[in-house]
């Protein structure tokens, strides 16, 4: 297997080739593409999952390595492939979910005329973001970060046309957010260079420099580097770029903005672990907290489907930080896992039910359609339960694991921590209920007339239930301790590969025992149950609440400003882009005034001097002759006061 | 004290006494031959013969191995005024170079309106060259004074020969009131020289140099003060250049030609000789008028209309640069390291002639072609008429515009290499510099769009 | 030892024009057409011709290779040689001028439209002086080529150009003519100064490279003659703040002026500040190394804000120029050898990917007459190839990891940030803006909804078209994929200039 | 020769000294720059540099008596004389052929080339 | 007493300059400069150079002169009117004060201060008279006598070209120049004299 790691990235990036070609040719032969690239996808995973058996089997990393890529002095980036735990397990994600993705999108996709542009996106996609995880170096992953962030641009404004150019717009507000990450990036792999004079993470982990890794060089590089993973990862402050992303086909937020490419930054903080101080790790768990609970309370009252799920994204996103942040990396993935499985699913439910109700996108107008989609309503609903988590889904598993370990981690913050992360449990489960309520319950406030809502096609809807069935069973891979013994095999996944990384402990810390763990697993069981049922008997027959809700004087102004997302987006328009935008017109004025203006300056500088010159060549002779004259008598008296 | 002519004697003047004869001859022939185009063909023939002649002996005293031993030879008479030295025989060669190349314009642009003052046009050609030569050869500060004044003369009546044109008269008085008024006060700057040395001998170059401080003390330093402002007026260096846009554009197209380059030779060759008498005390202002030079050439020439006034204007700022190389010499601390500079000088001189000739030549080709065309206006569309005449304006233009650091700058260059650089270093270059490339400007913005067919569309 | 190949391969195309003046055919319209097909096949051949160059460069030797070398004529106290050679530094900018200009040929028929004889004529000696500035090893040869050079541009500009050409023809000319002045009189007098021969005795030569390996001037002296170069060349490059030309003269001039204006002629200057003013003038490099660098930072930034307030295309694609070329000032002034790599590189890449843009631009405005970003819109409906090279082009142009711009800006960006880490901070900001406008340019005239109904009738690319496009995208694969197949040729010889600055620090 | 002049030749060889008589040439000679600055009649113009030759002449004299009355400073002197008339002879030529162009010899008339 | 001699006759060469330069009539400058040469004349012969003092008057007084009066005549000129101030009129003093300023108190310094006063009677010297200048013009000097004929030569052909009977060709020229001049004295720039091409044909 170790020798085949190549075809895991090259045979989507086939499967592209083929796609655009047979794009290129137009016509019915557009009509293969998706399952040739699914196919691509699907031999892909095959392959994942048997270089993630050997792992499994003891190998402790695969690893193949190519030729140089970039050779210049003492800069050597070669094309080294490397599957450890780490990326196996990430690319049995992307692969899998991918796979199952690009099964659904052959259905969504069936009626659009650029279906085989779609797969092609996609499956470069998939190229992308294999060559993300599995590059063995820092430079490898920045280019499948940049090539997904491509991917994710190209597929959110894949229908540039629609919407008044909308998705354009949208999908340029995620590469340029993402770029401002990638800004962020590049300078942190500056700093590692210069320091290890490598970007290899095998050359890096074994450098001797390791030691001299400390104080305000290597806080700055884990900064930075952790800008990076908030633009791709959508975290405070650069998350702004998400919501807008759901402009693009609903499998492309199932797969890219939900699932996978989202939590490449995750991934990052987890590769890069051993180069986080636990001062920086405190700034990850912080960011992570903060943006979980913000995304959530901006997700309650928004109206669109895919927003919501979108906040909720955005929301999830940060407690895997918030876990990275407190050293427990393995539950960070943990949680990468089922919210991939569920994310995703709740995405393509989403999608089913968009494509149902006729690309209607507004929950407002929905209701009752669990009568309609049966088994979009089924699946769903285990999507919803996993995002909420309730208790024993894989999503509670997951969850509670984060919100276990901030406590045991100790940190300084360890217990405001923990509150904001069980806040947003609560936050979770209501708007997630909110949401399926709205959809599934209460009356059908569409004009039935013209819309007949019908459940989705098959080759939609197996894969929801592949998913929902992943959903479920999802959490047994990570069970905790307190319901098995030694807990799931994922607890200790990531040993080998995340090292021990220390977060910083408050001072005077001791191990909490383990026994308080059950008693913190029943507290969020409590909290998730609690909130389904606050957000199932609010919005059982509708979205009345909202209105009661707004035109309240006490909770008016928190309900605008969680429905106008914390006026983020308007705050940065007025503070960072305009200023720029400003900027840019006050240069191009000045370029043209003054420095161009300058230059035709001298050059009429010149043409007055010209001008000056007619004039005092006047044709007197005698004007001529006092010049001489004058000219004669300075330099006399020059010469007289020299010599004299 | 002995009254003989050696052949060496003979040998050297040899340039002098054939254009001298030649003059005489045309004077002659036109006194005797009846008049129509026998009497025109003689003329020029003379003066064809004696122009080519006097080139051909200096090419072979420039192609001389070792000059060392004529010069050992030369009589008494000669000896002592008469310098013979690679550099006044290569200045010859330009002048008597310059003069063949006016005299070829004139063969198309003398016309009937010339015809009375045909044979008298030729001799003046001739003794151009002579006075000048004499001028730049001359050991003694007299004789090149009668050498000043021989070609000053001629070159006054040449400009104002067309006498039923105001502008050519306006030019050829203008010209010699101011010239009479240099020529004073090169005489008073010789005179005070003769109060102070005792003499009007101009020392070698080499002396100077040997003293390490160049220049003389009072009397003959006021002395040399104003005799380097009579010759900046010559070379038309600012602020004495204010004679040089009038008569260029009032003169004859060929006696242009003559003037710009042939005065300008003339008197920077003498410039170079006369270095001795610079007194050391004024080496400071040369870089203002250096300065001042090629920003009036190249500001005045920016708003011209007329060909031969632009070329004025370019010939100022040219004097500016020849100015560049010219300090480097007189800085220079050895005799030795002054040559190259001279040669820049002289090399410079001759290419400059050489372009600046070119232009006035297609000026004076075109003006008999085509009346009125020597406005910058007159020559939109020239490309499409005439395509050679464009081609060699703009090569022309060009050059004149390319050039003016190349020679200039090359002096410059030598001072400043390591082994000479004990004199001082060659300030001027940055800041003239910076001025060349306005120049540069000058002619290619006010010659080459227009001669080429960068504006296709105009009629 | 000396090879006819370069001779060759830089006075073909001076061949080529001289029978493009000759050739019995009527200049204009229809009939030109033996003009064009003799000019593309000129143009192809001299590609061709280069080619063995290409294979023949060995890149292990850090010197001049393929030299010719015949007297040409005696200055004074120097004698000057007829001299060319190939080295690390100008190989890959031999080629990449063969190729646009081979491109070019083939691209500028539809554009030119009258007195296409002149225009071919002008073109080819433009790419004989261009070889020459490449090859030449001899100071005055350089400059001689470098002359012939520009004044084809300026014509190209002022004849084939917009409403505004003569202003801006002339503007480009005494831009560059004051630079050249400045640079002349500099080569005069590094002619001047003697090197030490091999007994000892002072050695007058023009030779480039003896100056470059051994020239011993005085630090003061150095630091006159530095900027006289410099000027020059940044005034080429162009750097801020010399640059106002070149947004001018882009918009004037007909797409293949700007596509061999953006390829190549802004490559002399970089190529240039390699050249010369590092190895020859090592102390004065190292002194005015941070305040280059600044320079090219602001070229960076400041180019990238004027470029996003441009509202049309061809304006905001030669602002992006000045962006791009500020990586390379950026990159070599940090004098280590990831910075001069990455600058080469950048120089290679820029070079594809500008023309790229530029022979994009020019193929909508043959179609619509505008380029006005607003009248555009929604045109990857109508033309989805046009759509496909645009993206592309644009792509690598914002240095996507995988395409050529990526290369170079990263070692530009790491060989700088291990010069000066804060300098590189400020410029690593490029690389958000240049996505900024770049993509927002791409946004506006292809995505969204088609708003203006005549761009509804546009007609997608032809095979032509998009053939002479084609080697321009190989190019950003290749550079963007293996660009070790370029570095490796580049790095010896860099890896002399870099030791030659060090040297002087050890001093 | 007058008796006068036979009285008086030589008698201020020792008696008037060599800077009086500079002082004498170089008020003469400015005399004669202001003429030439000042004057709007082109023939006195021309006069005027009559008088800054003679201010030269006299300049030459002095020089030569104080070299034991040089032979030598006598010739220049001479030779002066000659450029000076042939100066005037030009000079005056020059000046008919405006004359007939123009009404006058005003200096004002020579304005026709300028810029 | 020769110093007495030497004092009027310097103030009278400067009061005869000074009315050269400021007075209006050109006729009556013409007879002032003359009277200055006279002056000038006896200097010479009080310093010792009967010789050039003859020839001052002969040729400068008698001849150069005679010929500037001539010409007066000839042209018939009048008192000349007092025109626009220029900048000359206002600086050319100034200038011509500073030059004169300059050279008046500086010269006679550098002269006495440079060497010795004059050796009293040595000035009798054999080489000084007649035969010593003869030796000198012709032997020193003799290439510059010979230039100086050479000199005369141009000078009488300037002078034949600007004075030659004019064939009628150019008359006519001259005719049209003269009919087409505007009728202010001063012709601009603008004002239509025959093109300097064209005009000929």
């Amino acid at each position: 297997m170790q020798d085949l790691l190549w075809a895991i990235p090259l045979l989507p990036l086939l499967g592209a080739v083929v796609c655009g070609l047979l794009h290129a040719r137009g016509g019915g032969a557009r009509r293969l593409a998706g399952p040739v690239a699914t196919l691509a996808v699907g031999a892909s995973f095959v392959l994942s999952v048997l270089a993630f058996l050997e792992v499994r089997s003891g190998h402790e990393a695969l690893r193949q390595l190519g030729g140089d890529w970039i050779a210049v002095d003492t800069l050597r980036v070669g094309f080294d492939l490397t599957l450890d735990r780490l990326s196996g397990f990430m690319m049995l994600i992307v692969a899998g979910v991918g796979f199952l993705i690009h099964v659904y999108s052959i259905g969504y996709m069936a009626h659009d005329e650029g279906k085989a542009r779609f797969f092609a996106y996609l499956n470069l996609f998939v190229f992308s973001m294999s060559v993300l995880v599995l590059g063995g170096s820092f430079a490898l992953l920045f280019v499948g970060w940049e090539g997904v962030g491509l991917m994710s641009y190209l597929l959110i404004g894949f229908w540039y046309d629609r919407d008044d150019g909308w998705p354009a717009k949208a999908g340029q507000k995620a590469f340029v957010a993402n770029r401002v990450g990638d800004f962020g990036f590049l300078l942190g792999m500056f700093l590692l260079f210069g320091h290890f004079g490598t970007l290899d993470y095998a050359g890096i982990l074994e450098s001797d420099a390791m030691g001299t890794w400390t104080g305000g060089l290597a806080m700055g590089a884990a900064l930075l580097l952790f800008l990076g993973a908030t633009g791709k990862s959508a975290q405070i402050p650069l998350f702004v770029w998400l919501p807008d992303a759901m402009a693009g086909p609903t499998p492309v937020s199932a797969l890219i903005h939900a699932a996978t490419m989202v939590t490449a930054g995750v991934y990052m903080v987890c590769r890069a672990s051993f180069l986080f101080p636990p001062e920086a790790l405190l700034v990850v768990a912080w960011i992570g907290g903060i943006t979980a609970f913000v995304a959530a309370t901006m997700a309650l009252f928004q109206r669109e489907l895919k927003k919501v799920l979108a906040y909720s994204t955005v929301s999830q996103l940060g407690y895997m930080f918030l876990a990275c942040g407190c050293g427990a990396f393995s539950a960070a993935i943990f949680h990468v896992g089922t919210h991939a499985f569920f994310k995703a699913l709740l995405f393509l439910g989403a999608g089913s039910v968009i494509h149902g109700m006729h690309e209607e996108n507004d929950a407002f107008k929905m209701g009752g359609l669990r009568r309609h989609m049966p088994w979009t309503h089924l699946t769903f609903l285990v999507g919803s339960l996993c995002l909420a988590g309730f208790p024993l889904t894989s999503g509670f598993f997951s969850k509670d694991e984060i919100l276990w370990k901030t406590v045991e981690a100790g940190s300084p913050a360890a217990w405001a921590l923990w509150t904001l992360g069980a806040a947003t449990a609560a936050l979770t489960a209501f708007y997630t209920f909110r949401l399926y309520s709205l959809i599934f319950l209460g009356g059908e406030r569409f004009d039935a007339a013209h819309v007949h809502p019908h459940e989705s096609p098959r080759l939609m809807t197996v894969p929801l239930a592949l998913l929902a069935a992943l959903s479920l069973v999802g959490g047994l891979m990570g069970l905790p301790a307190w319901l098995v013994h030694e807990g799931g095999w994922m607890h200790h996944w990531l040993e080998p590969v995340v090292m021990q990384v220390q977060p910083l402990h408050a001072a005077g810390y001791e191990p909490v025992d383990h026994h308080a763990e059950l008693w913190f697993a029943l507290a969020s069981g409590a909290i998730a149950v609690v909130g389904i049922l606050l957000g199932v008997a609010a919005y059982r027959r509708g979205p009345a609440l909202d209105g009661r809700l707004e035109r309240s004087r006490l909770t008016g102004p928190a309900y605008q400003l969680f429905f106008g997302k914390w006026f983020v987006d308007e705050i940065y328009e007025l503070f960072i882009l305009a200023p720029l935008a400003l900027l840019s017109r006050l240069c191009a004025w000045f370029d043209l005034a003054v420095v161009d203006g300058l230059v035709n300056r001298v050059g009429q500088g010149f043409r007055e001097l010209g001008r000056v010159n007619r004039r005092v060549q006047d044709g007197r002779l005698q004007s001529y002759a006092l010049w001489m004259a004058g000219g004669t008598a300075v330099l006399l008296a020059w010469l007289v006061i020299q010599i004299m | 004290m002995e009254f003989s002519f050696t052949s060496a004697d003979l040998y050297v003047l040899a340039p002098l006494l054939v254009l001298a004869l030649g003059a005489f001859t045309a004077l002659m022939l036109d006194l005797f031959v009846p008049r129509g185009a026998l009497r025109r063909g003689s003329v020029q023939l003379a003066t064809l013969v004696a122009l080519v002649a006097a080139i051909v002996v200096s090419l072979f005293q420039y192609q001389q191995e070792d000059i060392g031993p004529t010069r050992d030879a030369l009589g008494p008479l000669v000896r002592d005024v008469f310098r013979f030295r690679m550099h006044t025989v290569l200045g010859a060669l330009i002048l008597e170079g310059v003069t063949l190349l006016s005299f070829l314009l004139s063969l198309s642009f003398l016309g009937e309106e010339d015809e009375h003052y045909h044979g008298e046009y030729h001799a003046l050609l001739l003794l151009f060259p002579f006075g000048a030569i004499l001028m730049i050869s001359a050991k003694s500060l007299m004789l090149a004074f009668l050498g000043l004044e021989t070609f000053s003369v001629a070159l006054y009546v040449l400009v104002a020969a067309r006498r039923a044109r105001s502008r050519a008269v306006e030019a050829g008085l203008k010209y010699f009131l101011l010239g009479a008024f240099a020529a004073a006060v090169f005489l008073y700057g010789a005179a005070l020289i003769y109060a102070g040395n005792g003499s009007l001998a101009v020392p070698e170059l080499g002396q100077i140099a040997q003293t390490g401080v160049p220049g003389p003390q009072g009397l003959a330093a006021i002395g040399g003060a104003l005799l380097f402002v009579a010759l900046f007026f010559k070379a038309s260096v600012a602020p004495f250049h204010m004679w040089t846009p009038d008569v260029y554009e009032g003169a004859p197209t060929p006696i242009t030609a003559l003037m710009s380059t042939g005065t300008k030779t003339a008197a920077f060759v003498l410039l170079c000789m006369l270095a001795p008498f610079i007194p050391h005390e004024i080496l400071p202002l040369i870089p203002v008028l250096t300065v001042a030079s090629i920003l009036v050439g190249n500001v005045g020439a920016l708003l011209q209309t007329d060909l031969k006034r632009l070329l004025a204007y370019s010939g100022i700022a040219h004097a500016g640069y020849l100015l560049v190389a010219y300090s480097v010499m007189v800085t220079s601390s050895q005799a030795g390291a002054m040559v190259a500079p001279l040669r820049a000088i002289l090399y410079y001189l001759a290419i400059y002639g050489v372009t600046n000739l070119a232009a006035l030549g297609v000026v004076a080709w075109l003006e008999r072609r085509e009346p009125g065309i020597v406005t910058l206006d007159g020559l939109r569309g020239l490309w499409r008429r005439n395509p050679f005449a464009a081609l060699v304006l703009a090569v022309a233009a060009l050059s004149l515009a390319g050039i003016p650091p190349t020679a200039g700058f090359w002096a410059s260059t030598r001072s400043s290499s390591p082994r000479s650089s004990r004199a001082r270093s060659p300030w001027p270059s940055s800041r003239s510099s910076a001025r060349s490339s306005a120049s540069t400007t000058t002619c290619a913005s006010s010659c080459t769009p227009s001669s080429c067919p960068a504006r296709p569309r105009s009629p | 030892m000396d090879s006819p190949l370069l001779p060759i391969l830089t006075f073909l195309p001076l061949l080529g024009a001289i029978l493009v003046l000759v050739l019995p055919a009527r200049g204009e319209g229809e009939a030109a057409t033996p003009l064009w097909r003799l000019a593309q096949g000129i143009g192809l051949l001299t590609f061709l011709v280069s080619i063995p160059v290409w294979t023949g460069f060995d890149p292990d030797v850090a010197g001049p290779q393929l030299g010719f070398s015949v007297p040409w004529f005696h200055l004074n106290y120097v004698d000057v040689r007829m001299s060319l050679a190939v080295d690390g530094l100008s190989i890959l900018l031999v080629m990449l001028t063969t190729l646009i200009m081979a491109v070019v040929f083939f691209s500028a028929r539809s554009h030119v439209g009258r007195r296409d004889r002149e225009f071919l004529f002008w073109l080819l000696l433009m790419e004989c002086g261009m070889l020459g500035v490449f090859l030449a090893t001899d100071f005055f040869v350089f400059y001689v080529f470098w002359e012939v050079m520009l004044i084809p541009l300026y014509f190209v500009i002022g004849i084939w150009g917009g409403a505004r050409r003569l202003y801006a023809s002339i503007k480009f000319f005494l831009y560059t003519m004051a630079g050249s002045v400045l640079m002349l009189l500099a080569i005069i007098w590094i002619t001047g100064m003697p090197l030490a021969g091999a007994d000892g005795r002072d050695v007058f030569t023009s030779d480039i490279l003896a100056h470059a390996a051994q020239s011993n001037i005085p630090p003061e002296i150095q630091t006159w003659l530095f900027l006289a170069f410099a000027v020059a060349f940044l005034i080429k490059v162009p750097a801020f703040p010399f640059h106002t030309w070149l947004p001018d003269a882009h918009v004037e001039a007909p797409t293949s002026g700007s596509v061999v204006l953006a390829g190549v002629l802004l490559k002399m200057g970089t190529y240039g500040l390699i050249r010369f003013c590092l190895p020859i003038f090592p102390d004065a490099t190292r002194f005015f190394a941070p305040w280059l660098m600044l320079i090219g930072v602001i070229g960076i930034v400041y180019g990238a804000w004027l470029a996003w307030a441009q509202s049309d295309m061809k304006k905001l694609v030669a602002y992006s120029s000045i962006s791009h070329l500020g990586y390379i000032v950026l990159g070599t002034f940090a004098l280590n050898a990831k910075g001069l790599q990455g600058s080469v590189i950048q120089m290679v890449s820029h070079g594809v990917a500008t023309p790229a843009l530029f022979l994009l631009v020019g193929m909508v405005y043959e179609r619509r007459h505008t380029r006005a970003i607003a009248d555009y819109g929604g045109v990857a409906k109508v033309m989805p190839r046009y759509a496909f090279f645009l993206v592309l082009a644009t792509l690598a142009s914002v240095g996507l990891p995988g395409l050529s711009g990526f290369i170079g800006e990263f070692t530009i960006l790491l060989g700088s940030f291990m010069a000066n880490s804060w300098l590189t901070a400020v410029a690593a900001l490029g690389v958000v803006f240049g996505a900024v406008y770049m993509l927002s340019m791409v946004r506006r005239v292809l995505f969204g909804p088609i708003r203006n109904e005549e761009n509804r009738g546009l007609k997608d690319l032809s095979a032509r078209e998009c053939l002479v496009l084609a080697p321009l995208v190989i190019l950003f694969f290749w550079i963007g994929v293996s660009p070790t197949t370029f570095t490796s040729r580049t790095a010896k010889t860099l890896a002399q200039i870099q030791a030659r600055v060090d040297a002087s620090g050890q001093r | 020769m007058t008796p006068l002049a036979t009285l008086l030749q030589g008698a201020g060889m020792d008696q008037i000294p060599t800077g009086h008589l500079m002082i004498l040439a170089a008020v003469l000679f400015a005399l004669g720059v202001v003429g030439f600055l000042i004057r709007r009649n082109l023939i006195v113009v021309f006069m005027s540099i009559e008088l800054m030759l003679n201010a030269t002449n006299l300049t030459f004299l002095a020089a030569a008596r104080e070299r034991n009355l040089d032979p030598d400073g006598q010739v220049y002197a001479i030779l002066v004389i000659t450029v000076a008339a042939v100066e005037a002879a030009v000079g005056l030529a020059l000046l008919i052929s405006f004359f007939r162009l123009k009404t006058g010899l005003d200096v004002d008339e020579a304005r026709e080339l300028e810029g | 007493m020769a110093f007495t001699v030497f004092l009027i006759l310097a103030l009278g060469a400067v009061a005869f300059s000074a009315n050269v330069v400021f007075g209006r009539n050109p006729a009556i400058c013409a007879v002032h400069l003359v009277g200055a040469f006279f002056c000038l004349s006896g200097i010479y012969l009080l310093i010792g150079f009967p010789f050039l003092a003859a020839i001052q008057l002969m040729v400068y007084a008698g001849a150069i002169m005679v010929l500037f009066l001539f010409v007066i005549m000839l042209l018939d000129l009048r008192r000349e009117e007092p025109g626009p101030r220029a900048m000359s009129t206002l600086l050319g003093p100034l200038f011509a004060a500073g030059i004169g300023g300059v050279l008046a108190v500086v010269l006679p310094r550098l002269a006495v201060s440079d060497r010795n006063a004059p050796v009293p009677g040595a000035g009798a010297s054999a080489s000084s008279g007649g035969r010593g200048m003869a030796e000198s013009l012709f032997g020193t000097n003799l290439l510059a006598f010979e230039a100086a004929s050479v000199f005369l030569l141009a000078g009488i052909v300037a002078v034949v070209v600007l004075a030659k009977r004019q064939r009628r060709a150019h008359r006519e020229i001259l005719l049209q120049a003269r009919g087409r001049r505007p009728g202010t004295p001063t012709g601009g720039p603008s004002a239509p004299v025959a093109g300097v091409g064209g005009g000929a044909r």
